[in-house]
């Protein structure tokens, strides 16, 4: 009897392989959302190194970053990217973010990032702390405009106030004038490189996703034109181990670490199943 | 606590709506994909429009820039597509584009497919044996992953044996992709669930 | 020394060309199964889908857009010799006269002009979130036989199409120059077309003398690179510094 | 033939500004380039009238039952009329970008991994020495992507870092080595004018 039934729930799963495979995918991932597991989370070198440098910085310096995330990335990059903006207003240092693609500045910067980072908590003053400078359309060239004179690519923040008007702008006319560059979205590390680091000889660290790693970090990480890279939620995660802070990443890795242990599940089943049916 | 925010509702909705499709197709998915085609297909004009205005329209009335009256006019021989007769008129912009697009791809390519592949490895010979076993790897899976790609050779004998021995090294590497990108795209299907469970259901 | 790259790439191209001689190809088993493909819509009496995906002309994409065109006229003709019907699912306005010049020179070649039906080009507004909705909802809607997509693709979103065609039993074929998409073509799709056999495909499938010799020269060069690669590499194990010749 | 050569002439001037910088090239090349965005600009607002009118057919044939083609009409009008008319930052026009186009957007991209995985479930399967490498490669990777695992078992971190950083690199360059042939390739054929399809022409 329960031969036979157990074959019906392999025919129905052979038929709705797809349906049930999602449905079940879902349904592990929001078990740990409403209960988190608390599953151990070793903290490896990459954070640690960016966590060393950011806690270098004091209430002088003046940071660049390069908001650029894509909206396909958000769950991957933003966890990384939150944690490193706590990080960041616990040293008090003058945050600048700049936007060069379409998505980075205008729809995610506020909604998610800041949303969660809240600059005001921190006792940040618009203008004088931290300021937005707005999305500068125009790849490459763009990047490359701005680095050499801020004020001929941009002449008005996000929200429409002259930047001359804003204080910590005073004195700040070239990528020269800055003391670190953050990129985050990170999937661009070359041009990063090319345009701002290597020529203005900048530290650069990036917060990225986990699939640029072989492709756009660890090649620059292993020649030291990048300083340190926070790729991905695990490593997000990691970071707000480090920095102190419960935010989303912690209940996200513990939904990677169950479907990822479940489809490896149904990997192994299914290959045993597979060798079975060709002894027999 | 349930969220009154509309933004969340909506949100949550759409993640309710496409999620039916894991099931089967059905009113609500396709209520999606209407949606997204018709929004896309406004989000894509407004883009173009503002292109037309920022690059061509604007320069020519605030800096006397007549050079953009030739786009401007080029541009129009696309809407020649509407009679079959004045088609051909079409095809000159398209050259253009096609002309630009290509050369772009040609010229970078050199430069960043080959060149700078070359002189990453081009490195003096490590000192450890494992570090010696790693860049024989390294060579050995470059050619013979490159010379799978040759057309006018069949793959026999040691010819056959190196890409052969490529094949492998190729799948194995595309594997590891396939796996670093199931943990990375996880994250996606979860910001989506977080926003119904957190922000609209107020759970966790 | 870049530049210089091409000017050899040209020169052996021109060379083999002045040779004249037709060289013998091996079998793409992605090319050889499009007969394959056509027929099981025929047999079925499903539609074939067609997609080039989004890569604009104007910028480096144009490339892969380029060489899928092939493609998409083998795949046209042999649909229209066999009897099949093809849904093209257009994501990029300016593909649309490429697509729309292409279909009706089929046809009016094959002699059957009054046999195109316009409803059969669907342009669904461009970009990839579209492109998701729309493939699945049209190939799930018109229960496609087999579904076609040599093009450019962003890399996240190919695993859909080849995964949804795989479950409602339509066959596929992919051909992507983006290396990101290369592990779920080859995994996924049934056949797949890897970067330079997309690029290739059009010259295999040209009668054209001159476009058969270039993947020739193609192969030369490959050679040659590979040449310089173990000449370069031994070089720099003994010591010697050879990083300047590939300065940027 | 025009076409043909106007492309040709056209990509042999950005090859050429690419090597050999030139103010008077570097200039024509970046006219060129915004003459690519305005036409494809153009193309869009043809693909517009396109999905309209091939819309607007569909809903008066099947006299007005056809909802999900009246549906795409009101969108893709209400969203170009309010983006057209009140600029970008017309609130009306962002609200729809934001929480239609972003919010359903991201929704739909998020159908990348729930394919993957039940993929993942039909393709890791070992047929063969070379399905079994692929599952190698993969399977070793997920599991140095489980923290918990790591914690318990470093070595597996360990290997999934030799995977991808070694093992994997040779294939790679390979790849993006054959992929910059046959792109330089293809570029000369549009030179010679070989390469003719795009332009409607049969070899």
């Amino acid at each position: 009897m329960t031969e036979t039934k157990g074959m019906d729930w392999l025919a129905f799963f052979r038929k709705y392989r797809r349906q049930t495979t999602q449905s079940l995918i879902i349904a592990i991932i929001i078990i740990p959302l409403i209960r988190p597991l608390g599953l151990p989370l070793p903290i490896t070198e990459r954070p640690k190194a960016v966590y060393a440098i950011i806690e270098t910085l004091g209430p002088e310096t003046k940071v660049i970053c390069s908001m650029n995330i894509a909206i396909g990335l958000m769950g991957d990059v933003n966890p990384g990217t939150i944690a490193i903006f706590h990080h960041l207003f616990r040293r008090g240092v003058k945050l600048y973010i700049v936007g060069f693609n379409e998505d980075g500045v205008s729809v995610i910067l506020e909604p998610y990032i800041l949303a969660a980072a809240k600059p005001e908590i921190y006792g940040y003053v618009y203008g004088k702390d931290w300021c937005v400078l707005g999305y500068v359309p125009g790849g490459t060239v763009a990047w490359s405009t701005f680095a050499a004179n801020i004020r001929s690519a941009v002449q008005y923040d996000k929200y429409g106030n002259y930047i001359d008007d804003l204080p910590m702008m005073k004195g700040v006319n070239s990528l020269n004038d800055f003391d670190i560059i953050l990129d985050c979205g990170g999937d661009h590390t070359d041009i990063v490189v090319q345009q701002w680091a290597d020529p203005y000889n900048k530290p650069y660290i990036s917060s990225a996703g986990i699939g640029g790693v072989t492709i756009w970090l660890e090649p620059y990480f292993k020649t030291g034109q990048l300083d340190g890279y926070v790729a991905g939620v695990t490593q997000g995660a990691e970071y707000e181990q480090l920095v102190g802070i419960s935010g989303r990443a912690l209940s996200t890795i513990d939904g990677v670490a169950l479907s990822n242990l479940f489809i490896l599940t149904l990997v192994i089943l299914g290959n045993i199943m597979l060798f079975k049916s060709k002894v027999r | 606590m349930i969220s009154t925010d509309i933004a969340i509702w909506i949100g949550a909705l759409w993640v309710i709506f496409a999620y039916s499709f894991i099931i089967r197709d059905n009113p609500l998915f396709k209520f999606c994909e209407a949606t997204m085609i018709g929004t896309t297909a406004g989000v894509f004009t407004v883009i173009a429009f503002d292109n037309i205005k920022k690059l061509a329209l604007l320069p020519l009335i605030e800096k006397q820039a007549y050079i953009n009256i030739i786009p401007l006019i080029i541009g129009i021989l696309l809407l020649a597509q509407v009679s079959r007769r004045q088609f051909y008129l079409s095809r000159l912009p398209i050259a253009i584009m096609v002309g630009g697009g290509i050369g772009t791809a040609m010229s970078r390519t050199i430069t960043s497919n080959i060149v700078i592949q070359l002189r990453s490895i081009m490195v003096p010979l490590p000192k450890t044996p494992f570090e010696i076993l790693n860049i024989i790897i390294l060579i050995v899976g470059l050619l013979g992953t490159l010379l799978i790609f040759t057309y006018t050779r069949e793959r026999k004998g040691p010819f056959g044996w190196v890409t052969k021995i490529g094949e492998y090294l190729m799948m194995a590497a595309m594997g590891s992709t396939f796996g670093l990108l199931i943990t990375m795209r996880v994250t996606y299907v979860i910001t989506r669930l977080q926003i119904i469970v957190f922000d609209l259901l107020g759970l966790g | 020394m870049h530049f210089s790259l091409i000017v050899v790439m040209f020169l052996i191209c021109m060379w083999l060309i002045s040779k004249n001689i037709t060289p013998h190809f091996r079998s793409l088993p992605a090319l050889e199964s499009i007969p394959e493909l056509v027929g099981r819509c025929v047999e079925t009496g499903r539609p074939l889908v067609f997609t080039l995906g989004y890569g604009s002309l104007r910028t480096a994409e144009a490339a892969v857009t380029v060489a899928g065109l092939a493609i998409y006229e083998e795949v046209l003709k042999q649909s229209i010799d066999k009897g099949a019907e093809v849904i093209t699912i257009i994501n990029s306005a300016d593909h649309i006269p490429l697509l729309r010049g292409l279909t009706e020179e089929a046809y009016r070649s094959k002699g059957k002009p009054e046999e195109i039906k316009p409803e059969n080009l669907i342009f669904i507004g461009g970009g990839q979130y579209s492109q998701i909705a729309a493939t699945i909802g049209i190939m799930d809607a018109k229960k496609a036989g087999a579904f076609v997509y040599p093009g450019s693709v962003a890399g996240a979103d190919i695993p859909i199409y080849g995964e949804h065609a795989g479950t409602i039993g339509a066959m596929s074929l992919a051909g992507m120059t983006n290396v990101a998409a290369w592990p779920w073509i080859v995994s996924i799709f049934d056949y797949s077309l890897l970067g330079e056999d997309v690029l290739a495909a059009g010259c295999i499938l040209s009668k054209n003398p001159i476009m058969t010799t270039t993947i020739w020269g193609g192969d030369f060069y490959r050679y040659a690179l590979v040449g310089i690669i173990l000449v370069g590499v031994i070089a720099s194990w003994m010591g010697i510094n050879v990083s300047i010749f590939f300065a940027s | 033939m025009y076409p043909i050569a106007i492309a040709s002439l056209v990509t042999i001037i950005f090859v050429i500004q690419y090597f050999y910088p030139d103010p008077t090239l570097s200039y024509m090349t970046s006219q060129i380039g915004n003459w690519g965005i305005i036409f494809a600009a153009y193309a869009m607002a043809y693909g517009l009238v396109n999905l309209v009118t091939r819309r607007a057919m569909d809903v008066i044939k099947s006299r007005g039952r056809n909802l999900y083609s009246l549906w795409i009409l009101i969108m893709a009008v209400v969203t170009s009329t309010l983006g057209i008319f009140g600029g970008i930052g017309q609130p009306q026009y962002s609200w729809i970008y934001t929480f239609i186009y972003s919010s359903l957007g991201a929704t739909l991209y998020s159908f990348s991994y729930l394919y993957t995985a039940s993929a993942g479930v039909r393709v890791l399967r070992v047929k063969n020495l070379l399905t079994a490498l692929f599952l190698f490669g993969a399977v070793f990777t997920l599991l140095g992507d489980v923290p918990a695992i790591r914690s318990f078992v470093p070595q597996f971190f360990d290997l999934r870092q030799w995977i991808t950083g070694e093992l994997a690199r040779g294939p790679y360059i390979a790849f993006n080595m054959s992929v910059g042939i046959g792109i330089a390739i293809m570029g000369l054929r549009v030179i010679i004018g070989a390469e003719r399809r795009w332009a409607g022409i049969e070899d």
